[in-house]
């Protein structure tokens, strides 16, 4: 348990999948992608105000962890948090409604991007405090204990994130618990405008895990076969009452800290060449084509289907009503 | 009727609750095994079991934080801060996470919790383990806020707090565990929100909560003795304030006194004289005087901490300037 | 005198400031590589290096205790937390530690340090980015705090704080960066703890602070065009209270009113209309009225957001109520 | 650097020490139990108020990392601070005038035993929040980088301090930006009422120093060579710049967590016996006497004169006047 982060899944070959998940791979990621680019879209024009975080890139981490949870199963988000929304099971029209500030959104328009969430499928909220959702995560996995259940819950964090004193409570309190909370970090290599080595002392955050006596796993996080076996050994685990993990997901912010950043940092063709080399989705659509898994036209046939979703889903938020000011005063108690 | 301490009328507000509905537990420092510092806790472990007695880290965001998070998962938990003064280690989950979560996501999930947190000053503690600092849970929507002055009210309002499904922030003065007093058998329990007139009066109102209840009954008693007859309300609940029975009792005292351990500068005595100030000025035939602690840390030294202390004799005097 | 926005005003001042005493250094998340959020660390690093504009990690308990640790060895930071709503991750530091140390260790060592903390309401940017929470630190004896309204100040208030011995907090509202105003040339300084007059008037007071103050001079205009001569109070200083210039203006005109963007129930306005209830309540011919937020979180749908603001509109029909 | 915690200093002999380090090492250590001793017996007679916590039993740790320190070395200490007070060189008497309340204390009264500081030989003040320290002293560190000197400074922390967050966020900080700063765990087994292990995750608090990429040492917490020794290269690693580390003491908490304690979740057997034991004050002077390093009678004189300047101390306490009420409007600005 106190040696170097182990190295997970990698290499797995497509084939060994039924289609169903193959499908399910897939049309999540497709999904978040066409989810994000219209909401990018949508912000530069206009129509979306306040922070918008995008996930473009990320979506084999959201997509391999979640194929691994049922509904009852918890996760907290970050503020990048869409994808992991849409991972979950996230009704997309109320998602797009809440980014676009309608009443029909699924925190009626009280939240916006940062605090997109659907407690009914047991996506416990995206949080716009950097490393604010660590410990609710523990907290939903010792509910979880309690009640005798084998759920589980997953703490979505960054590079950045993981250098919040709330990453240390949570980790000891859920190892020295045996808490079913697998703390899942998304290393996009990027905070912000600061890049990850400059403010972290180590190179990978699942070094870290030893530290509290738990396993922590590094996997390449774009590629969705490598963060599903990655994710799927420690879920498990955790089902068993073996307690909390630590998952490290390799992966690249390809675009700016937040929809409108100058991105002054780093250059274009840094970002292009990494984008092109591990973007998740062709190399997933590679593989399997290559595997004979899924054909190109059942892939596009899910592709169509998610492009078709996420524009109904616009199509909803656009046409659905602003609140009334009269819901500022409502439900601030029960 | 019983008579019991303040610390009992709490343990039994936290066995009755919890032999009620199994959601609720609590977790803390040193509650388990010692019974909490001030014997708050004691036994219950024994009672309950260690799986819904639990002792934490010294980990404060995590226990907020945990506590949070399982009753998003519809459990209904109770955090012991230990001391309120460390309740700043897990302001941003107080701040950001317990008190806004319900409003934030569009009334999804509420949270029930409770945040118990021993504070004032006792035993010469100093600086950083005597302090009272309900005023700025005032400020935060979202949060309730209580402080009981005696035991059937802790008894009450703890079973109220455990019972409401808001985030109830539970003040409970750590010189208080030890007094005594009257506690109603069965199921008692006191509204949230409500304050009580304890000593009805007609020459000035008297408003206060907590510890500084005590001193303000003897205050009470000093000025009746001079011939002032004051009314004394006891808030009990410090948000959502019980805004009706302060004017109530103005309009017919026409003069207002507010006392308070916490330091006056921005404490819970300034937002109940500018509520009087905007709502009743007319009421009133004097000014508005505030007794609370000078702007300064809690100093150790006996001398120090003996003129840091609001007094019956400081709070007679406030009285005395306005008739 | 010189047109510039308010994060050049800082800029300058950071700048000014660094060149005269190398023991001044900054540190705090995207200030060096990136400037600041809102571009006031602009070229900073390039002058000074990353030795002195130091970007950190997400770290806040880390940033406020370093600076802390450093003030004690000899050195004079400034840190930025990057969105006023995250002082509540380092809240404890700010508490027991920065507030205290000086008092509490009996004047071994003070801290010159200075906080700044961007707040106020920007972009829709809802419930946890959107914050005004400068009446906690106003509780809090030990800290000075100040908010500067507009580029003069800006300069001349962040230089007072880097000069002074003691720990401020400096809140800077988010939508001021871009406002542009005359900041004299050179070494200009504001004190902190004096209030400035910035329009005299015979009829009301009204006194606010940062980005309100804006508001409340449109307002003024607008009650001028009505027959009310208001006279505005730029507070600028939160903690000390310049209590004696509120007071002198209140017994010219008898009338207060006061603005801000802050939550309403224990805000700043609170403390000021507690003030004047207890030292000048007979010179009042009205009701003191706040006006602040209402009691909830900060909303994100544009409707929502546009109800909970403080608009000039709402300051003048606050004014026109006191009339 | 990612290997399990290194144990460090064991076996030392006495004589390869100069007489005047081991002198050095007695007078500390015999100093602080005379104090402590004091402290206890006045505080149970009622002479002095508040919360006081002893370090006794703990002594060899203090002396063991100070004799590494100059006075221009910062160190934050805890709760539990005298025995680092006096370890530093602060002055007894003003020491014992403060833990009285009285106007010639070193904080003039206000800060009391949980406030005990001499800033003038740098130590720069016990807190009364646990796990308050970290981020201070790791502060301090970066002055002495600023100003480039070869300085350090020490954060002392329990075990159960160690999983407050802020053990992070400076680990992290002082790892990232290479600051000379030696974290110095006291595992003395207890925090407060709960033992160690269950609300601590793993066995050594060291093993958490390997994901910060800094070193971490075990050493017997109650053999002063063993401290000195385990210390001395991590502090002149830091004087090098070459960064913080770890220095985890094993000790056991001899007397109750503060005066007062009735002490019911352990019995007065186990103590005793672990006590008798590992008591570092004997350990010491059977060592030193074996190896003819120092003489009975050597020692007999350090424990006298340390039994009388405690003695001059407390006299100094008990004349010393009380602080003026007016000193409580003093001294809260500059
Ligand atoms: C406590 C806190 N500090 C700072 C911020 C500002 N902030 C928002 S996102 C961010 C960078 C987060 O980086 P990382 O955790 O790596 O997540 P990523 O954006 O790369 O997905 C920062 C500094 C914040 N929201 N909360
Ligand atoms: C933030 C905070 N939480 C809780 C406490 C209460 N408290 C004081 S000492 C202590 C135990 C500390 O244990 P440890 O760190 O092991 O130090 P030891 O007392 O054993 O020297 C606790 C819980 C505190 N002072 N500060
Ligand atoms: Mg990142
Ligand atoms: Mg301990």
């Amino acid at each position: 348990m106190c040696a170097k982060a182990a190295r997970g899944g990698e290499g797995t070959s497509p084939s060994k999948y039924g289609k169903e998940l193959l499908a399910g791979f897939y049309r999540t990621m497709t999904t978040i992608r066409h989810f994000e680019q219209t909401v990018e879209k949508c912000f530069l024009e206009g129509e979306i105000p306040g922070f918008v975080h995008l996930y473009i890139g990320e979506e084999a981490v959201a997509a391999g962890v979640m194929a691994n949870l049922r509904d009852s199963d918890y996760i907290q988000s970050t503020h990048r948090g869409h994808g992991h929304a849409i991972a979950k099971g996230a009704d997309l029209k109320r998602m797009m409604a809440e980014i676009f500030g309608k009443s029909t959104g699924s925190c009626k328009g009280k939240g916006g991007s940062m605090h997109i969430a659907d407690f009914g499928v047991g996506m416990l909220g995206a949080n716009g405090v950097v490393g604010g959702g660590f410990t609710i995560a523990t907290g939903a996995a010792l509910a979880h204990k309690m009640q005798g259940t084998d759920g589980v819950a997953v703490a979505f964090f960054g590079d950045g994130a993981s250098n919040r004193g709330t990453f240390h409570e949570a980790a000891n309190m859920a190892a020295a618990w045996g808490l079913p909370v697998i703390f899942v970090c998304e290393n996009n290599k990027w905070a912000s405008t600061t890049p990850y080595r400059t403010t972290t002392s180590v190179d990978h955050i699942a070094d870290r895990a030893a530290g509290y006596g738990m396993p922590g796993v590094v996997v390449d996080g774009n590629d969705v076969f490598a963060v599903y076996e990655g994710a799927r050994s420690l879920v498990e685990r955790a089902r068993r009452g073996e307690g909390p993990a630590l998952l490290e997901c390799k992966t690249y912010r390809i675009k700016g800290h937040f929809v409108g950043d100058p991105e002054k940092y780093r250059t274009k063709e840094e970002v292009r060449k990494v984008f092109e080399e591990t973007d998740p989705i062709p190399r997933f659509e590679s593989a399997v084509v290559k595997a004979r898994a899924l054909t190109r036209k059942e892939l596009d046939a899910i592709d169509g289907e998610a492009r078709e979703a996420v524009r109904l889903a616009l199509e909803f938020a656009r046409t659905s009503p602003e609140p009334e000011e009269s819901a500022l005063f409502e439900g601030l108690y029960v | 009727m019983s008579t019991i301490t303040f610390a009992q009328a709490t343990l039994d507000a936290m066995t009755e609750e919890m032999a009620r509905d199994e959601r609720v537990f609590v977790m803390g420092e040193d509650i388990a095994r010692q019974g909490g510092i001030f014997g708050q806790f004691k036994g219950l472990a024994d009672r309950f079991g260690t799986g819904r007695v639990m002792d934490t880290p010294i980990s404060e965001t995590a226990i907020v934080g945990a506590c949070i998070g399982s009753a998003l998962a519809g459990m209904r938990p109770v955090a012991d801060m230990h001391f309120a003064d460390f309740i700043g280690v897990c302001f941003d989950e107080v701040l950001n996470q317990m008190a806004k979560i319900y409003y934030m996501f569009g009334g999804q999930k509420s949270i029930p919790m409770v945040l118990r947190a021993p504070d004032g000053l006792v035993n010469q503690a100093a600086a950083q383990h005597s302090q009272s600092l309900e005023a700025f849970f005032l400020h935060i929507p979202g949060l309730k806020v209580v402080a009981p002055s005696n035991p059937a009210d802790a008894k009450g309002l703890l079973k109220s707090a455990i019972r409401d499904d808001n985030p109830v922030i539970y003040f409970e003065h750590k010189a208080l565990f030890s007094t005594k007093g009257e506690v109603p058998d069965g199921d008692h329990l006191v509204p949230i929100g409500r304050a009580n007139v304890v000593r009805k009066g007609s020459d000035v109102t008297l408003v206060s909560y907590s510890m500084t209840m005590n001193h303000c009954v003897k205050a009470a008693e000093i000025l009746a003795g001079e011939g002032i007859d004051v009314e004394l309300i006891d808030l009990r609940t410090i948000s959502p304030l019980d805004v009706g029975t302060i004017l109530e009792s103005v309009a017919r005292t026409t003069r207002l006194v507010i006392a308070h351990e916490a330091v006056k500068q921005g404490g819970v005595g300034a937002e109940l004289a500018a509520i009087v100030a905007e709502e009743a000025i007319d009421c009133l035939d004097a000014p508005i005087v505030r007794v609370g602690a000078p702007f300064t840390p809690v100093p150790f030294a006996r001398p120090l901490e003996r003129a840091y202390r609001v007094t019956p004799e400081k709070i007679a005097e406030a009285v005395r300037s306005v008739m």
